[in-house]
């Protein structure tokens, strides 16, 4: 029983060790802001959660799984809140989408499109009415 | 495996801090000092059960919580520019949206 | 060689490369603060030199110093730094390059690392600090106090005077924090009533329904959830300091955190009627006089200044660091909220443009 | 020993007198106030680096008395130094009051000469004695 707790804990604390490390690439090599906020958000939520889980596990039943879990609970409550308040900030704060470049992506379907026009993600996803 | 751990989120610091000094904007900055709190948290847990002394769990806590305020307060300053108005004033931009360096 | 001391082998070689790659992210992130233009990603990148600092700490078993870091880093230093960036510009002008002043950094610089060769190495469990007083504390607060925490019981107890005395500056900084900035007009409330006219809401300049602060669920609706849990914890650490790591300094700057999350949410006028402006510089000095009161009493009690063992037979040092971390926690807590205020009203009291 | 390298582990100082090298260069060689209290905290927070690393002993563990682990005699744990710890436990809340003082003198500053710019303020100041001292005649 215990061997299976063992590994149990060491899956996951190597597991989320492992999203740690995809979201910081993630957040490294995103294009830009609002793709970034997705690789933060693995780590943040997915990677943690893991690894405190694992923590959970190894430390067995008493005051530090507590602890634990509550160190979990108030992660998971503020970590996507800032991230959401972040992305409001930034939204409202007119930080444009970047657009990826012409000459960097090409839509490799749309042969009609000419050599120099490049991929358009959704129009709703451009947002104008930003004040500055 | 606890060293497992530690190395994989010291790597995660190292990247989020990359992103947090390339910028560009302000906001790519604050996402990665956000990520880098809660990559510290992650490892003030590990390294007190890789010493042996889990008991000091309450730092990480305390680390959530004030990291969260941290963060509000950035959020409200970007946004109106001050920390006690929900109001900017008029002709200026609260503005986040010009990068440093 | 035994087990044990293997493991400790493990624990010294898997300790040893994370304080030198936290030292690295240090050395990296000061560098970038003093290349960087913005002062305000500087704020941001000095929040995570804190954090990074009281990680370091941890590593170094320095918990409650890493607890106070934590406490006051990320969260109310970059609170303060923000109110000033309200007011003062938020970008640094161009300057020149200038030789002098690195080559006086680079003289000292040098010259420290010349005295550190008379350092003990790091760790050294012969250094001289380790074997004057820190033994007789250690083992004095297992036998005379009776509390697991012995930096609690050096602070409060045998080192009583100087904490006394560091609250008492704390309450000195809060004075002339508000002389500065002056009393009426750091006042949260009227800040408020005068800059909500002349002031335009960002949401109104793209023509868009204004919503405040407090209207946004996702955040007040967190906001209410978190700001008991920290409140709570502020007091779970006041009131458990004796055992693990935590004691008045923590516990009142978290409190505070808690109050200023609550002005950031819902509006420093609604943190003001909370806790009142007035009511938080009253408190200030409320616990530099309960402080010094304990030591009072022990005096009428018949003993010196500070001497716990008067109030009572057998829990003497109980109470009297009970009281005396409590006086410490409310001068903190009321000293920070009360920062906060006139830092955040900073930007209401705009209107006067300069003095001159 | 994990620590044998590197001058046999003394390179912790180093790093920190880099820390402490780079705040004082903030400090003197920038004009902006806001950055120079910026870099006054770099500075302060090394220092207490500085100490910890002083109280920190090979082996040991935190200044907190576990439990059940006898107190003198053979057989007590090692722990850390806890007296850097106390002072600088201290010094961090202090620390934070004296930079809202900084921080307020820049706001008043900033207040009076429109700038928290050290070079303008100067330039200012200069220029008003200069009208002082014309205006008055020599008086």
């Amino acid at each position: 029983m215990s061997l299976v707790l063992e590994l149990l804990a060491w899956t996951l604390i190597v597991l989320g060790s492992l999203f740690c490390i995809v979201g910081g690439l993630g957040i490294v090599r995103f294009p830009d802001f609002y793709t970034r906020v997705h690789g933060a958000g693995v780590t943040d939520s997915l990677g943690a959660t893991l690894v405190l889980s694992g923590c959970i596990l190894e430390a067995g039943f008493g005051q530090i799984t507590f602890k634990l879990l509550l160190v979990l609970f108030a992660l998971l409550i503020t970590s996507p809140t800032a991230t959401h308040a972040l992305v409001k900030a930034a939204y409202a704060g007119g930080l444009k989408l970047d657009i990826p470049r012409p000459e960097t992506v090409r839509d490799p379907d749309d042969a009609s499109a000419g050599p120099e026009v490049g991929v358009s993600l959704r129009p709703g996803l451009r947002f104008e009415d930003d004040h500055d | 495996m606890f060293v497992v751990a530690m190395v994989g989120i010291v790597i995660t610091m190292l990247l989020a801090l990359s992103r947090a000094v390339l910028g560009p904007s302000v906001f790519d900055r604050l996402v990665a000092v956000n990520m880098f709190g809660t990559k510290t948290v992650l490892l003030i847990v590990v390294s007190g059960f890789l010493v042996g002394r889990p008991e000091w769990i309450d730092l990480a806590l305390l680390y959530t919580l004030v990291n969260f305020v941290g963060t509000i307060a950035v959020c409200r300053f970007v946004r109106f520019g001050n920390l006690a108005l929900d109001t900017i004033r008029r002709g200026e931009s609260a503005g986040g949206s010009e990068g440093g360096a | 060689m035994t087990t044990t001391d293997m493991e400790r082998l493990e624990e010294i070689l898997a300790a040893v490369p994370v304080e030198l790659v936290l030292f690295v992210l240090l050395a990296a992130t000061a560098v970038v603060i003093a290349r960087l233009k913005d002062l305000f990603s500087a704020a941001l990148l000095a929040g995570i030199y804190s954090l990074l600092s009281a990680g370091l700490f941890t590593l170094m078993d320095a918990v409650d110093v890493a607890f106070t870091e934590a406490a006051v880093g990320a969260g109310v230093t970059t609170v303060l730094f923000l109110g000033t960036l309200s007011v003062a510009s938020r970008q640094e002008n161009q300057q020149p390059w200038r030789l002098r002043p690195l080559l006086v950094v680079l003289l000292t610089g040098a010259a420290l690392v010349y005295a550190s060769f008379d350092l003990p190495r790091y760790g050294d469990p012969d250094a001289p600090i380790h074997h004057h007083i820190a033994p007789e504390y250690i083992e004095g607060v297992a036998k005379e106090i009776h509390i697991p925490n012995v930096v609690t019981g050096v602070l409060a107890s045998y080192r009583g005077y100087d904490t006394l005395g560091e609250t008492v500056v704390i309450l000195a900084a809060a004075v002339g924090v508000l002389m500065l900035l002056g009393w009426p007009g750091a006042r949260p409330a009227s800040a408020w009533a005068e800059s909500a006219e002349e002031g335009v809401h960002p949401d109104q300049i793209a023509g868009k329904e204004p919503q405040r602060m407090r209207e946004k669920v996702i955040l007040s609706s967190a906001g209410r959830l978190m700001i008991p849990f920290i409140l709570l914890f502020a007091l779970y650490v006041q009131f458990h300091g004796d055992f693990g790591p935590g004691g008045g300094f923590q516990a009142g700057v978290i409190f505070a955190a808690g109050l200023v999350l609550f002005g950031l949410l819902f509006g420093v006028d609604a943190a003001d009627r909370v806790l009142p402006a007035s009511v938080a510089e009253c408190l200030i000095a409320v616990g530099v006089l309960l402080f010094g009161g304990v030591g009072v009493v022990n005096m009428l009690l018949g003993g010196s200044f500070l001497d716990y063992d008067t109030l009572s037979k057998d829990h003497g040092q109980h109470y009297g660091i009970l009281l005396v971390e409590a006086g410490v926690g409310i001068t903190v807590a009321a000293t920070m909220t009360r920062l906060f205020y006139a830092f955040a009203s900073l930007a209401g009291a705009r209107g006067g443009a300069t003095e001159h | 020993m994990g620590t044998g390298w590197a001058t046999e582990g003394l390179w912790i100082y180093w790093a920190i007198i880099a820390l402490m090298m780079t705040g004082l260069y903030i400090l003197i060689a920038r004009d902006n106030l806001v950055k120079k209290i910026i870099g006054l905290n770099i500075f302060q927070s090394s220092a207490i680096l500085l100490f910890v690393a002083l109280g920190k002993v090979e082996g040991g563990t935190a200044p907190i008395l576990i439990e059940g682990a006898p107190v003198e005699g053979p057989g007590v744990p090692l722990y850390s130094n806890p007296i850097p710890h106390v002072l600088m436990l201290t010094a961090i809340v202090v620390g934070v009051a004296t930079t809202a003082l900084a921080l307020a003198l820049v706001v008043r500053i900033h207040r009076a000469y429109g700038t928290a710019e050290e070079d303008e303020i100067v330039a200012a100041e200069l220029l008003r004695v200069a009208e002082i001292e014309r205006a008055g005649g020599g008086s």
